[in-house]
């Protein structure tokens, strides 16, 4: 069992334009910067995006948006995209903003087999409009269903070629969550060790859910809020 | 004192041993700087990190190790990491003590607006509606009228809400006001203001609470 | 902000007879074994317990059965001990059995403040009966509620006086879910350590859960299959 | 070659390299035994472990290590601990490409009863049903008949079902069995036996595939 591809090209090399794509990271902390890269040479295009956030002009799944590749996305927060803004005022893109908790459960309910379940949030909001709503106990919740992708592509601090993975501090966020949603889940790694390395209580996500494993080329891994104070000029 | 640091040092004194809090964005930021001494507060980052500590200095920032505001932080002894949804079955679990978040309009039914404008904004609410619906006590820390002087405190918010019914408290730099059934209370109001001026620049009908008092912001030591 | 108190007993000392307890481990596995035997010497009656499994004859839950402290039961499998099954053939114990999955989504469900979810699990068999049932895709799934308690006893391996919590092997089992899922969380430890011991990247139950904690003054652990086999003369 | 041997080793040949892969107390465990060489297949415990290993021995058995028949077990080299409602998210969720698994009794429409005797056995489920509702693909190892000669595969359940239309394949020490839209179809019959004297044995009607051969069970190498 040997799930190393060689390059973030060889790992990406036959995600289909159209593909619906998770993408982990929280703003540009813990996003899979080589696969992203990667996939923005390929210029596909028509892809539906799930992911936080939507990167920055000019560093991440910005790039991506910059290339045209993106035809629909779903996310909580794209705050610090102009563009972005920009292409969805101007009806360009479809964007769903939903909360971020829900987003998470979301993805974590695709990868464990749970089609729908409730929650309080939005309930009175136009999150809830058009959605199921039902007294349980004393408080009224909001049906929300799975979400599932064809690919993720997610970042890890270290792995091994059976596909364990483990994050360093807050680069951990959505990764997991996808890793287990998705047809096929891809992860980049900053450091490929060897099986019975990694503690296997220390694990977070098991090899289970990675169909394949790379290491990044290299990593910039820019600090988002001084990226954008600086023009993007890191 | 600024009226931002007057409400962020009030915020502070409610602060109990022990306590688990999440902070937004902005404002609300500014209130891990006045923990009274004595006092162990726990600080939530949403994107996953409980204990969260101070700014680093440029050199130590890490791009591993940021906060909801996606601007670095560090560790303090005892924190923990953990992926996305935990972080939020944590808020929507009802674990969080305190939820203190920025406000654009808050009403008289404890409804709150504070992530969209129709046609000019196209940001997102972030975990700003999970927030709300899932801790036990939210506060919104604001300044009390817009940079025009208009109300932020009406009768019915005019934007998309964020959350329904979902506030229970207000601090602005003139008052603190209860979120009550039968509406707003005002129960502190600023030395050198009375009940009529706060009213004046508010829209919301206000109620007085029999305990009005003076809002102190001193640490309780 | 200290968590520890000084003994199992009075970790329990103020449980009310009539509660609802949630109980971590499998098997004989990760159980909260000294927060067990002291509320044993307690000898509180109708309590309403959730746990995987109920002990066996002589140990862990078993002694509360034969102490006649609990008066409702729901978990997944009770095969190991002859005298639940007794009582229950009897009617002298309404015993609730469930999908071992079901109950650990379940409480992980009270925990996350989701009330209620759809799975697929036990579809046209009794566990579904009574339950409602929705077509979502082309699947059919069954609607299940979460699951709370008044106090979780639970076991760790290591924590630290915030309550932060790390476990060793099979041993996590139910733990960190049911820690989440209770009014009030009591968990035993084998080591206490100082705040920062624990890397923050392998904490599984961070503090915010955890109420009290306190060291195990000594553990059996006998291994179940053995336990069995010997009769219980570990 | 003991027919429960012979059932372990046949389904073993099934295995890929890469799978993951759950097994059921009892006979199915055995089939760990007899994985192909060259063929890495990741075990998992339904109570918290992927990469099982073999027994212990007795002074290496370790409480904190156990496996979902509460036997002690080893770690393979990348195998990895998790929580229980971890567990089952991997395998409700269809992440587990086999589920191998005993039975009382399975039908014509591949529903299974294996976990209760209305009446006289109060046991539990355990993870049963929640790996036959989630695997890609479910087998039942079992011997043929009861030991008073009865058949279990039946033309319908009389048990308490713990899954329905859940099972894809019947492996006995006879024959293997596929369970189809049409009904179940006999696609291997031991050396010795004949389709006539596997249906004597079988109350349920079984269809003969186009393909039917003699089942062979050693490795493939």
């Amino acid at each position: 069992m040997n799930k190393v591809v060689p390059t973030a090209d060889d790992a990406v090399v036959d995600i289909a334009p159209g593909s619906t794509i998770m993408l982990g990271g929280f703003g540009l902390c813990g996003i899979p910067e080589n696969l992203i890269a990667a996939l923005v040479k390929r210029r596909i295009t028509g892809l539906h995006t799930i992911s936080n956030n939507m990167g920055v002009d000019g560093f991440g799944m910005g790039l991506m948006l910059e290339a045209g590749m993106i035809a629909s996305h779903i996310g909580s927060y794209v705050g610090e995209n102009r563009r972005l803004e920009a292409l969805v005022l101007k009806g360009e893109l479809d964007l769903t903003l939903i909360p971020q908790g829900t987003l998470a459960e979301r993805i974590r309910a695709g990868g464990a087999g749970i089609p729908a379940f409730y929650v309080p949030t939005g309930l009175g909001t136009v999150v809830a409009e058009g959605k199921e709503t039902r007294k349980i106990g004393d408080r009224t919740y909001v049906l929300e269903q799975a979400l599932h992708a064809d690919v993720a592509l997610i970042k890890a601090w270290k792995g091994d070629r059976l596909g364990n993975l483990v994050y360093r501090k807050t680069a951990r966020n959505f990764n997991p969550a996808m890793a287990a949603a998705a047809k096929v889940t891809i992860a980049e790694v900053e450091v490929l060790v060897e099986p019975g390395e990694l503690d296997p209580d220390h694990i977070v996500t098991p090899g289970i859910y990675v169909n394949r494993i790379v290491v990044g080329a290299a990593y910039r891994k820019p600090i988002e809020s001084k990226f954008i104070q600086s023009g993007g000029a890191l | 004192m600024t009226g931002k640091e007057r409400i962020a040092r009030r915020i502070a004194r409610e602060f109990h041993d022990g306590f688990y809090v999440n902070l937004g964005i902005g404002l609300p930021t500014m209130i891990a700087g006045y923990v009274p001494a004595g006092i162990d507060v726990m600080f939530q980052s949403e994107n996953g990190m409980l204990g969260v500590g101070e700014p680093p200095t440029d050199e130590c920032a890490d791009p591993d190790l940021i906060n909801a505001g996606k601007q670095p932080v560090t560790e303090l002894p005892g924190c923990s990491f953990f992926a996305s949804e935990e972080s939020f079955a944590m808020i929507r679990g009802g674990h969080m003590d305190m939820s203190i978040l920025g406000a654009m309009q808050v009403d008289e039914q404890g409804n709150l607006a504070n992530w969209t404008i129709p046609g000019k904004m196209v940001k997102g609410m972030g975990g700003a509606m999970d927030l709300v619906a899932g801790a036990r006590r939210v506060i919104v820390a604001m300044e009390h009228q817009t940079k025009d002087g208009a109300s932020r405190i009406l009768k019915e918010c005019t934007l998309p809400l964020t959350g329904q019914s979902v506030v229970h408290d207000i601090v602005t730099e003139l008052c603190w006001i209860r979120v009550t059934a039968e509406g707003l209370v005002l129960t502190e109001v600023v030395e050198g203001m009375n009940v009529a001026e706060v009213q004046a620049r508010t829209e919301a009908k206000l109620l007085v609470s029999p305990d009005l008092c003076v809002m102190t912001v001193d640490a309780l030591v």
